[in-house]
């Protein structure tokens, strides 16, 4: 385990939400006052499948230490095979980013309904301890994306 | 220059209690471009919508950001204020400093730092946002449904009621589909006719519905409000304009050796005929493989036989008709393709292709029906006897393993209770007449079914085995020995049969994947379409527009045909009231001058929205270069976004979800 | 036309008929069996057990030698037809099989991956000769007579390996009984098993399965019935008890319609 | 042996998932050799899969198969009981000392017309 050497600091997670199940699962999860870490910061995209890999790298290049991707449950897509095309292509990025020395904890996709409060809460609360424990993630960060 | 407003909310307490509203004002109105930043008690309520509009007003903003509770709660309500004041309702963005900060958070400091970022993101994605305006589509004001069963009839119906012209494509020559060939309906017992006929008789006289019969969709174009089909019409050889359905021609007619499909094979029919006495349209048909005069014309010969001709006092018989291709525009589609019997050819086992007296479930219908080869009166198609002992088999070609090469992996739903109606309905007429059924499970969940299927055991004593046949041997007496299993009592069981009736798995109808690809609408792996949602649009296709009725889309009974075809046809009601269609703005937009014509964004597209064009472009030295590129049609297109990950040139991006404001808000937050 | 010919055990002894009439039908009808060198016995019946590899081994190397060859591997007995098709089957599929029997085969200096084809005779007449063929060539037609087509088990089952006919519904030997002039005759039990197999745990079984399969050939009207396995036509002969029924192989109509039996 | 492991050793030498069986009997439904069998095709399927195995492996139904492939052909789903009964059956003669059928025994047997084929199969059969 690595700990960071700067005592205040905090792991850095971006979540890209899709707009039809998890967004409003991390909206059912504040309606019911769950409480989760406020270093995740929440993206609204439409669906799983708007995710670009470059959002990812982006992230990375800015600092971030965790990137999550909620999307709806396999068979639930809202526009019905967009998080099956989600899934796949983040299967080759994190291998991908897994080869870059970006671990694979670092990246997750997960699936949560917008019935699913509790488990928004949870899984977010899982990822920024594993985040925590991985420490700080300096191995894409990029000063000059970081200055525009 | 973009000139953004700031607006955060305190909720009450609900945020202000959490977040330091004060600061984040503060913090956020020295963003770049942010020319005025403010907090208030509710901005949802008319004085702070008041406010906001006037601010849009006086400081001229050319955005508007919203630091409050979630957008799914009030995006609509402050874009429509913004809209009010005249600011385009897409330039307006809400960061969920509520759901998502403050009521998941106790930390003041944390949740204060959280909502700056957010709201910074949210000024990032406004300051890209581009004024959108929701296109208009006009909607052409009729519609087609296809296939003309009880599915078919029923939406048409409901259709024509609503005041709207509906065309029937039916590829048979009459309208009824399978339930005009049933008996009786289960669980109720009434007959399949005299609930069905009257409702194809409303049908033909019905002044905004028109029935194509003998005919098929053969392409389609177009999208939701103004499709384009083209109907292929077969020739019948008759006039149906000038036929009266006299029945003359089918007297006179001298080859009376044609199979007779109506009545699935079980007997013959005339070289021209009506299907059945109820049929509509009522029009003759002639069968040109048989008919004699029609073949004497292939042969060059146009002098032989051709009584019907004469015989037909209104002039309608045209021997020279000829195939015909109609096209039509349809605001609206109803796909009611129905189902077949799976074929029994591969399940030999049960003797089918050896033994006349091994029927399916079908076939066992006809032969009880009164309009059918026999009258009603219950008897063997070998020899015409009244058949003493039926066995009756299920899970023909049902509940198979994905893996098998014959069957079909799915329930095929109603053959549990039809296997019951029939039993019922040969013990109720024929007392001395032994039933045996060989089951796997019971499946009756249903208004009255298990209740039903209770009274064919103990009312009618019908003998039910957990068990199946395994081998039936047709012997030379006429008699069918069934070889079964028994599993309660562990035995294997040998029957002397007269008659064996097999529950065939219901298939969709082999029509419907060519349509499926016209239309551009998912199936699944049986050949079923794909309903949008499986819980909240099942009568939805994917594809706008398209709505979807009884068996194509799944095994259902008649009640769950009926009731999912009103609700089509209610859907398509809904469109049709329309004179004009607003289109969601967040679409998809190619660049034509980024797009290398790879076709990979039409391959990810669930709605078929892409296409392909080739358009002319300026090139070096006043050249003109043609080239093939995506376009988009933005009334089918939902903005999933799919379509802008696939894309290797970056051509593709989504309105109001760019890559650009994606990626200023991956900025923003961190 | 020249195919590699496995003859199996039975067919060089005491199904000497089967194997002479084929031979000689072979070159009436233009093509040539070569039978290939050192073939072992295929052991009879299809090992079904997964770690079974022994047992394997004649039949992978009668398949070797057969793609050495170059030409497809032709069979004649049903046994042999199923054992052989199958065990190239698991070759060709399960790498598990291939790999512990390819291990076996290395002191030999051989390694077989399920390149060989593996045909029936009667596969033969009817995508390469063709029935019209064959028909063209019969000179003495069996012309009403009711002949019943005995497939058992072995030549039909399992039909996602073999391939060769609807295994519910063959028509292979039917269409072979019009090639030769026949009529002929559809019963029930023609797929059902005679049960050769148990003869020596329980003489009982294979007598009631013979009964009720010549039973049922017989009260649908069959004269005698053909066949292309050695062991069902022993078994069905031994245990006919009374009935008339004699079952022929099928190698033998087809000399006989040919005009070649008197040859033999 | 444990019950647990010999359960394990049937379904890896038959390859058999006893899992994927509906109890719709089609097997036993279909079984030219029912009657002479104590334990029948589709009670090979469900006694394996609930570890009840002793009787099997006493029962003399292993070999009573008559390796026919029917049910393993008409089961709708793929259970292919037959290798299953094969796999009970190859357990067995793996356990046993002796041969079920000892060479001497054939002679007796034999007839003019037995083809080398039964002999060849037998052992197949009864050997360890």
């Amino acid at each position: 385990m690595i700990m960071s050497e700067n005592k205040n600091w905090t792991p850095k997670i971006v979540a890209f939400c899709c707009n039809w199940c998890s967004y409003a699962g991390a909206d059912l999860a504040g309606n019911n006052r769950l409480e989760y870490p406020g270093n995740v910061k929440i993206i609204r995209i439409p669906c799983s499948c708007r995710l670009n890999p470059l959002f990812i790298l982006r992230a990375f290049q800015r600092g971030a230490d965790g990137v999550i991707l909620c999307g709806c449950h396999p068979g639930d897509c809202h526009y019905s095979t967009g998080n099956y095309f989600a899934r796949r292509r983040m299967t080759l990025l994190f291998s991908m980013l897994d080869f870059l020395g970006i671990e694979k904890g670092r990246t997750r996709v997960e699936w949560c309904s917008a019935a699913e409060g509790v488990r928004f809460a949870g899984i977010m609360n899982d990822f920024v301890k594993q985040i925590t424990e991985l420490g700080e993630c300096k191995k894409l960060e990029d000063v000059r994306c970081k200055t525009n | 220059m973009e000139r953004i407003g700031v607006f955060v909310c305190h909720c009450g307490t609900n945020i202000a209690g959490t977040v330091d509203v004060e600061k984040v004002a503060e913090e956020l109105g020295k963003v770049d471009g942010v020319v005025y930043s403010t907090h208030y008690t509710y901005m949802c309520s008319s004085a702070g919508q008041q406010m906001i509009e006037d601010h849009i007003k006086n400081d001229k903003l050319t955005g508007v950001v919203l630091c409050s509770c979630s957008p799914r709660m009030h995006e609509k309500t402050f874009r429509s204020c913004a809209e009010r004041a005249g600011l385009n309702p897409f330039k307006v963005e809400v960061a969920n400093i509520r759901e998502q900060t403050s009521w998941v958070m106790k930390d003041m400091e944390q949740a204060t730092e959280k909502a700056i970022a957010l709201g910074k993101a949210a000024i990032a994605k406004t300051i890209l946002d581009t004024p959108l305006i929701a296109g208009e589509t006009p909607m052409t004001k009729r519609a087609l449904v296809i296939g003309g069963g009880i599915a078919g009839i029923t939406a048409a119906l409901d259709i024509a009621d609503a005041g709207f012209p509906v065309d029937i494509v039916e590829k048979d020559y009459t309208v009824g589909g399978k339930m005009a060939k049933l008996d009786k309906t289960f669980p109720t017992l009434d007959c399949a006719s005299c609930i069905v006929t009257p409702k194809m008789t409303e049908v033909s006289q019905n002044p905004n519905i028109r029935i194509l019969s003998a005919s098929e969709v053969c392409r389609v174009s177009g999208y939701i409000g103004n499709f384009e089909i083209d109907i292929k019409r077969h020739p019948r050889y008759v006039d149906e304009t000038k036929c009266t359905g006299c029945g003359a021609c089918i007297e006179k007619c001298p080859n009376k050796k044609v199979p007779n499909s109506f009545n699935l094979g079980l007997n013959n029919r005339k070289a021209i005929d009506i299907p059945f006495a109820q049929a509509v349209p009522k029009v003759a048909n002639i069968d040109a493989t048989y008919c004699l005069h029609m073949k004497g014309l292939a042969n060059g010969k146009d002098n032989v036989c051709g009584f019907c001709e004469k015989a037909c006092a209104a002039g309608a018989i045209k021997f020279d008709q000829k195939e015909e291709i109609i096209t039509e525009k349809y605001g609206a589609i109803i796909v009611a393709t129905g189902y077949n019997p799976i074929s029994l050819e591969k399940f030999d086992e049960y003797a089918y292709n050896q033994s006349p007296d091994v029927v399916s479930s079908l076939e066992f219908e006809r032969l009880c029906n009164a309009s059918g080869p026999t009258n009603g009166h219950l008897l063997r198609p070998s020899d015409g006897k009244e058949p003493k002992t039926i066995v009756f088999v299920q899970c023909v070609g049902s509940r198979c393993s994905a893996d098998s090469t014959k069957g079909h992996e799915y329930c095929s739903k109603i053959c549990c209770m039809y296997t019951a109606k029939h039993a019922i309905l040969t013990r109720d007429h024929y007392p001395d007449t032994n039933c045996y059924v060989f089951y796997i499970d019971v499946r009756t969940p249903g208004k009255l079914f298990d209740e039903f299927y209770r009274r064919a055991v103990e009312q009618y004593g019908v003998h039910y085995i957990k068990g199946q046949v395994g081998k039936v041997t047709p012997q030379s007496d006429g008699t069918l020995d069934v070889q079964g299993s028994d599993l309660i009592l562990n035995k294997q069981v040998h029957i002397k049969a007269d008659m064996v009736v097999l529950a065939a798995s219901i298939e969709a109808d082999k029509s419907a994947r060519p349509l499926a690809t016209m239309l551009t609408t998912s199936m699944d792996n049986n050949d079923f379409f794909l309903e949008a949602h499986a819980k909240l649009r099942p009568v939805e296709s994917p594809t706008a527009g398209i709505f979807l009725a009884g068996c194509c889309q799944g095994p259902k009974d008649i009640p769950e045909t009926v009731a999912q075809s009103s609700g089509a046809a209610a859907k398509a009601i809904c469109l049709l009231v329309k004179d004009k269609l607003k289109n969601d703005p967040c679409t998809a937009n190619p660049d034509e001058n980024a797009c290398n014509g790879c076709g990979q964004c039409a391959n990810v597209c669930p709605y078929g929205a892409i296409s392909y064009i080739d358009k002319d472009f300026r090139g070096p030295n006043r050249t003109t270069i043609t080239r093939h590129v995506s376009q988009v049609n933005s009334a089918m297109c939902h903005g999933c976004g799919a379509c802008t990950v696939a894309c290797p040139s970056g051509a593709m991006d989504l309105k109001g979800f760019s890559n650009k404001q994606i990626l200023a808000e991956v900025d923003s937050v961190l | 036309m020249t195919y590699s010919y496995f003859p199996g055990c039975t067919l060089k002894n005491k199904a000497i008929d089967l194997d002479v009439y084929a031979r000689k039908s072979a070159e009436a009808l233009g093509f040539t069996l070569e039978e290939i060198p050192e073939w072992q016995c295929c052991g009879g019946e299809y090992p079904m057990a997964k770690d079974e590899i022994a047992s394997k081994l004649s039949s992978v190397r009668a398949l070797a030698n057969a793609r050495d060859s170059g030409h497809d591997l032709v069979t004649l007995c049903s046994a042999c037809y199923n054992v052989l098709k199958q065990v190239n089957n698991d070759v060709a599929t399960d790498e598990n099989v291939a790999f512990k029997v390819n291990n076996y085969l290395k002191q030999d200096e051989i390694e077989y991956h399920g390149e060989a084809k593996v045909v029936h005779y009667l596969e033969i007449l009817r995508d390469v000769v063709g029935w019209d063929k064959v028909k063209a060539a019969v000179k003495k037609p069996f012309t009403g007579k009711k002949i019943g087509a005995y497939y058992g088990c072995l030549l039909l089952r399992p039909g996602k390996v073999l391939q060769l006919d609807d295994p519910e519904n063959p028509q292979l030997i039917e269409d072979f009984i019009k090639a030769i002039g026949g009529t002929p005759v559809i019963y029930a039990q023609r797929n059902e098993c005679c049960g050769a197999y148990t003869m020596f745990e329980d003489e009982s079984i294979p007598k009631n399965r013979t009964k009720k399969i010549l039973s049922n050939a017989e009260d649908m009207g069959a004269d005698f019935l053909v066949t292309s396995c050695p062991l069902c036509r022993y078994n069905l002969i031994k245990n006919k008890g009374d009935s008339k029924l004699d079952v022929i192989y099928f190698t033998e109509l087809l000399a006989e319609a040919l005009g070649l039996k008197e040859e033999k | 042996m444990e019950a647990d492991l010999t359960k394990e050793i049937i379904l890896q030498k038959s390859g058999v998932n006893p899992k994927k069986c509906m109890v719709c009997g089609k097997c036993s439904a279909t079984c030219p050799n029912y009657d002479a069998m104590e334990y029948h095709p589709h009670q090979f399927v469900q006694m394996v899969e609930n570890g009840d195995l002793e009787p099997l492996l006493q029962s003399k139904s292993i070999y009573a198969c008559l390796s026919c492939f029917a049910c393993l052909e008409r089961c709708p789903r793929q259970v292919e009981p037959a290798k299953l009964i094969d796999g009970v059956r190859a357990f067995v003669e793996g356990q046993r000392g002796p041969h079920r059928l000892d060479p001497v025994q054939v002679p007796e047997h034999l007839d003019d017309d037995m083809p080398q084929q039964a002999i060849v199969s037998a052992f197949r059969k009864y050997k360890r």
